[in-house]
């Protein structure tokens, strides 16, 4: 990079070029701002305050099961609990979260330009997908929905609870996601700096790629679903109502054409800032550069034809059922490559241990122990005893929040000097991290034995035997969430009155730590030229951080 | 070795805090599990191992030190991807095998129907009374389970047994098992319906086939009529032992299957029904077709699709008219028509309500 | 992938006449003419196939020729496939599966293969 | 700052260059990726209503053919030629524009716009006489003494209804979009540099158009 010739130690020389923060001020100038860096952190406001929210509603659900029967709710609240906080994690947290805030923020700085393809289309996404946590939490209060978030019809449309406002805020949360996948597409197509050909993308922008895809061509297959399900309970047209030749199993075809995709919309973004963090932090070039980006697209594209896995005791023939069995056994493929790429990226490294690499050694513990339970769902007879029951909670919990919420909050500590410019504290954050990895590790494990037990899912009370492991569960579930909640407090700390951040603090050699941090409004003063590979650790002196 | 096998076999599964195995399939399907939980948490611990050392060995201690650049040769990538990828493979095939025989029905199955009704179960027995929450059946004989719903998807699931299957409304589903211990096992209904789901429990209870036949027949001459309300549609009073057969003779007069249908074996309109079942009829199409209970109900609701030779097809549809346990009744009074001197059994058929509008 | 240095060859594109859109307008109406003419034709089985073989067509001239996909950026030309390639999936997957399914889970009157007596899948 | 109706569009500035582009052939081909990116989506949308029509015509085939015959198919037929037309008028617009003949393309859009209309109005007259002859979906499936249609070609009106109300929203979102391209090209902002618009426009349009060519002879005329 042009910048890149300029003697790192000299960060005040780009001082003078007011930063994206500072550049305007008022309410107006964030409400109605067009530049990615804003909107990045509106979507980070939104997403934090949503995922606290389905945090609380977990929470509940964990406390009302620690008693077998009723304890301090009744099942008609329990069912729109697990509902409310399956839906609130799934659409308004996991969904946007990481190619929402970190893909807008870091798209166009990565690949050098001054913003993304179309800068009013990513007002908009944002703005629908506000627009749908508000009618979503419109519909919670008028008392949500109990269907559980896979709204299966016929009970989804014979249900007398509040649906219709959370289906219709699941639609425009559609719309707004892939109105996002539109525009990161054309964007890294057509806005890559000169040099920046396509093996020099950083992997963060390769799995961010991946997802984008998965958003434009999966999402609008719920969109139609969703809408299909809210008119059959509006007028009852029968599409899938059996009792005028409809079909329930078709709804859950469709539905899980999207949801399958769909997990990998929220899982791909989580392995970019993985790569992202073994890249910076163990001192050396990413081990098989070109597979994993390749496994991305191999994730992207056999996850759309693995749906039937979530059907094999819903009465799917077995032919069906031998066919999607085989295929997400592929998948499984893809995600061990990378794992064992970063794990050999390790080896020979001069691994420098901060917060956001704990998060990531947190990472691969539970993605490789959840990998392996989705490979063991995979398994068709198994999968006839597991099916609905805690152990496919066990499995996609490892994933998503071993996974996904680690990286988003691993993430947010390894980006947080470039996006606000200030530093947090370092030995909070490492407390906060061993917090939060326990949390997971003791929340979900024992509902793996749960599984195995034959306790089903979404049970309001279960039989005696079951308390132990429940209680263990709960209790793990709060140090969970204090571990979070420590890591929110110790950031925001940080925001306030943390020590001015240099421009690389961590030594980083990716693209994104040569601009000034915070960035100006255009990114660059000159559009640059890039020359070198983004894992070319280049013996950048390593800054001590200030603590 | 037998007794090392029981012993690991015991021992892993009160690891793995699995039920006891209590049906025919139970047993391979645990082997399986044990075979893939093995593998996959060695390979877990194993790469866990390995960050932990890396990160110990590799750390950076107070020199800035740079990684040194570490290249491994394609034949890392191929281990990585094909190491994985025997196992899940090899795995796959075993699974799909086990499914495959777990659906598929042996042929000398006890037939039972199952009906999954908003937080209860129902079990009806074609030629043996009715029960509500418990299923007996007998030890080391296949049992088959059609399943159906009154109004959203429930999931019959016996952990213990190690089977699962979704019970549709408006529709059958099969599931089949030979329970091998005598026992009571737990039923969870395992598909989300409703504030009651988790209420939803039943029991199996596996008995010797000795004591199954006394029970049967203890059942079948007792006075008291079991209560049914399944059966009764809306507007047809409630009337005291109701078996399906019955029910079949009187609706297929009522519903004017008699007028073209004998059942006396005397040539008519229609084929006759004495000895209909289990026949092999030539097709006006000139295939021959087996006459079981879908041909049955395919030709009550499409009756021109498969056409018998020598007849007009002068038959109207019976599709909206006929709910499923009316024609399962009609179907089990021709089944019983096959042979004068065999007793007509009671059972019950499922039946299903379009989900009602709030 | 496109290779973005081009930069202004969007333009100068080879330009058809008015006269070439006119013309692919009347092999339209002819391709709308043939397959209402096919549907009186009873050919039993081949009707769907022939009907679904024209509108493929129909729709592909559109395509390459009124949207200018022809000349087009293989970026653009590959998402049109990719999507029709997913639609061809979700569909022939479903059909599949409830064509191959225990015949009493499909609606009663669907029944169109053949069962062996008890109720398994030949 | 006015966020325009037209998702994809930039407002002209005298160069009509957006800031983040480095030069305008980079930024007419973003946005008709972008567009083609949406039209990918567009054609997802509509893949899972053929998947459901499909679905229930492979199980009810005969009562499929049975409710067809009830459809208008004459009526089809001219809508069918109505959307080709729109859609080579539509064509025509993007060629003119091409040569910065402006009065022709406004032509070209106007007639567009009367064609889309012609086709909603066909379309509502066949609706209209559905309702009368109670060929509705599902639970309102009451047909007249006269049609005796077995129970479960009710299935087919649902499929039936539901992708031909989606594709007449498509439409009338279609005639929006055309009708402020229209607005925008009468007020002389697009010539033969800049007609980035007018490109995306007529993409959006042609879908619309392709979609209805698949739905003619799946509805209207099944044998």
């Amino acid at each position: 990079m042009s910048l890149a010739v300029v003697p790192e130690a000299a960060p005040h020389e780009a001082a003078q070029e007011p930063d994206y923060i500072r550049a305007k001020s008022g309410v107006l100038s964030w409400l109605l701002t067009v530049d990615h860096k804003r909107i990045a952190l509106l979507y980070l406001g939104t997403v934090t305050i949503t995922f606290f929210l389905g945090g609380l509603f977990a929470l509940a659900l964990r406390t009302e099961l620690l008693v077998p029967d009723h304890g301090i709710m009744d099942a008609m609240t329990y069912n729109r609990m697990f509902t409310l906080h399956g839906v609130t994690m799934v659409f308004f947290f996991m969904i946007p979260a990481i190619p929402g805030v970190f893909g807008n923020f870091f798209l166009p700085i990565m690949i050098g330009a001054h913003d993304v393809a179309f800068p009013r289309l990513n007002l908009l996404s944002y703005y629908l997908y506000l627009a749908a946590v508000i009618l979503g939490l419109w519909g919670m209060i008028h008392g949500g929905t109990d269907t559980g978030w896979t709204f299966y019809t016929p009970y989804s449309t014979t249900t007398t609870t509040a649906v219709l406002p959370i289906l219709a805020a699941a639609f425009i949360n559609g719309f707004s996601s892939i109105l996002t996948g539109v525009n990161f597409i054309v964007t890294i197509h057509t806005l890559r700096a000169d040099g920046l050909h396509w093996m020099r993308l950083p992997l963060f922008l390769w799995s961010i790629y991946g997802t984008a895809v998965i958003q434009v061509l999966a999402t609008p297959v719920i969109g139609i679903t969703l809408a299909l399900a809210g008119v059959e309970h509006f007028l009852g047209t029968g599409i899938f109502d059996p009792a005028h030749g409809g079909d329930p199993i078709l709804f859950q075809h469709l539905f899980w054409f999207y949801s399958h995709p769909a997990v990998y919309i929220m899982v791909l973004p989580a392995f970019g800032v993985a790569s992202e963090l073994v890249g910076a932090f163990t001192r050396k070039p990413l081990v098989g550069y070109k597979m994993i980006a390749l496994s991305t697209f191999g994730i992207a594209f056999v996850g759309f034809l693995a749906w039937g896995h979530h059907l094999f005791t819903s009465g799917q023939s077995a032919v069906d059922a031998g066919v999607f069995g085989f295929v997400s056994m592929l998948i499984g493929i893809f995600t061990s490559i990378k794992i064992f790429n970063w794990v050999a990226s390790m080896y020979k490294a001069s691994i420098y241990m901060t917060s956001p690499f704990l998060y990531t050694l947190g990472f691969f513990f539970l993605t490789v122990f959840g990998g392996m339970s989705g490979v063991a769902l995979a398994t068709i007879s198994l999968d006839v005893h597991w099916q609905d029951t805690y152990f496919v909670i066990a499995h996609f919990h490892f994933i998503m929040a071993g996974g996904v919420v680690l990286m988003f909050v691993g993430g947010l500590h390894y980006w947080f000097p470039k996006m606000f410019g200030k530093l947090y504290n370092e030995g909070w954050a490492m407390v906060a991290a061993v917090l939060v990895i326990l949390g997971f590790i003791g929340t979900f494990t024992p509902q793996f034995l749960l599984g195995n037990e034959g306790m089903p899912r979404r049970y309001y009370s279960y039989p005696p035997h079951f308390q132990f492991l429940h209680v263990t569960s709960t209790i793990f579930a709060y140090i969970l969430g204090m571990g979070l909640l420590l890591a929110l407090i110790n950031l925001i700390i940080g925001l306030i009155n943390g020590p001015r951040a240099g421009n690389n603090p961590w030594g980083a050699p990716q693209y994104e730590w040569d601009t000034p941090s915070p960035p100006p409004e255009h990114n660059f003063s000159a559009t640059p030229v890039i020359n070198r590979d983004p894992y070319e650790y280049r013996g950048q002196e390593i800054i001590e951080n200030a603590n | 070795m037998i007794f090392a096998a029981a012993f690991y076999n015991d021992w892993m599964r009160r690891i793995l805090d699995l039920p006891d195995q209590a049906s025919s399939i139970a047993p391979e399907v645990d082997q399986l599990h044990y075979f893939v939980i093995a593998v996959t948490m060695l390979g877990a611990i194993g790469l866990t191992i390995a960050t932990i050392y890396f990160f110990a060995k590799y750390r950076y201690r107070g020199k800035q030190m740079i990684g040194q650049e570490y290249k491994p040769g394609p034949m890392f990538e191929v281990v990585a991807v094909s190491g994985p990828l025997a196992f899940f493979l090899l795995w796959f095939f075993i699974g799909f095998h086990q499914y495959v025989e777990i659906s598929s029905v042996p042929d000398d199955a006890m037939e039972v129907y199952v009906m999954g009704k908003k937080w209860m179960w129902k079990f009806a027995y074609p030629d043996g009374p009715n029960a509500v929450g418990v299923l007996r059946v007998p030890v080391g004989r296949p049992v088959k389970l059609l399943m159906t719903s009154r109004d959203v998807i429930h999931s019959f699931f016996v952990p213990a047994f190690r089977l699962k299957k979704d019970v549709i409304p408006g529709r059958y589903s099969e599931l089949w098992f030979t329970a091998t211990k005598p026992g009571s096992y737990q039923v969870f209904c395992a598909e989300y319906c409703g504030t009651g789901h988790s209420m939803m429990r039943a029991e199996v209870v596996a008995m010797p086939q000795a004591e199954f036949d006394t029970w049967m027949a203890q059942q079948r001459n007792s006075p008291i009529p079991s209560q049914q309300d399944s059966y009764q549609s809306k507007n047809e009073p409630q009337r005291g032992q109701a078996n399906m057969v019955v029910q079949g003779e009187r609706l297929a007069g009522e519903k004017g299957c008699l007028k073209c249908h004998s059942v006396d074996g005397s040539a008519h309109i229609g084929p006759t029904w004495l000895g209909l079942y289990h026949r092999a009829e030539r097709l006006s199409t000139g295939e021959t077709q087996l006459v079981d209970e879908p041909y049955i109900t395919d030709s009550m609701m499409n009756p021109t699709a498969k056409l018998v030779a020598g007849y007009g097809p002068v038959m109207p549809t019976y599709m909206g008219k006929l709910t499923a346990p009316e024609s399962a009744a009609i179907v089990e009074y021709i089944k019983s028509l096959r042979d004068p001197q065999l007793q007509a059994q009671p059972s019950e058929g499922p039946a299903y309500e379009p989900g009602r509008r709030p | 992938m496109t290779a973005h240095a081009e930069s202004h060859s969007a333009h100068e594109k080879k330009h058809h006449g008015a006269g070439f859109y006119i013309g692919i307008w009347i092999f339209l109406l002819f391709c709308t003419a043939a397959t209402y003419g096919a549907a009186q034709v009873d050919m039993g089985a081949w009707n769907l196939p022939v009907g679904l073989a024209i509108a493929t067509l129909k729709g592909a001239v559109v395509c390459l020729f009124f949207m200018h996909l022809w000349g087009d950026t293989r970026a653009n030309q590959f998402i049109l496939i990719l999507s029709l390639l997913f639609v061809t999936l979700m569909i022939s997957m479903t059909l599949a599966d409830v064509n191959t399914r225990f015949p009493l889970t499909a609606p009663p009157n669907s029944q169109r293969f053949k069962v062996n007596p008890n109720g398994q899948l030949e | 700052m006015q966020t325009d109706a037209i998702d994809h569009g930039h407002e002209a500035k005298p160069t009509h260059l957006r800031f983040q582009f480095s030069d305008s052939a980079r930024q007419f081909h973003a946005a008709k990726f972008g567009m083609w990116l949406f039209l990918g989506q567009e054609v997802m949308f509509f893949s899972a209503l053929f998947c459901a029509y499909a679905y229930y015509r492979n199980q009810f085939p005969d009562a499929f053919w049975h409710a067809s015959q009830h459809l208008n198919t004459k009526f089809g037929l001219w809508e069918t030629v109505d959307l080709l037309t729109s859609s080579l008028t539509v064509a025509l617009a993007i060629h003119f524009i091409r040569q910065g003949k402006r009065g022709l393309t406004s032509a070209m859009l106007i007639i567009t716009i009367l064609c889309a209309f012609i086709f909603l109005g066909m379309h509502s007259f066949e609706y209209y006489t559905e309702f009368h002859e109670g060929l509705l979906p599902g639970r309102f499936f009451h047909p007249e003494a006269s049609i005796h249609l077995p129970p479960e070609s009710a299935m087919f009106f649902t499929c039936y209804f539901f992708v031909t109300v989606l594709h007449s929203i498509h439409v009338i979102i279609g005639i929006i979009v055309l009708a402020i391209i229209l607005a925008f090209n009468l007020r002389g902002k697009y010539s033969s540099a800049y007609y980035t618009h007018v490109e995306v426009g007529g993409l959006y349009w042609h879908l619309v158009d392709l979609v209805w060519i698949f739905l003619f002879p799946l509805l209207y005329l099944i044998t």
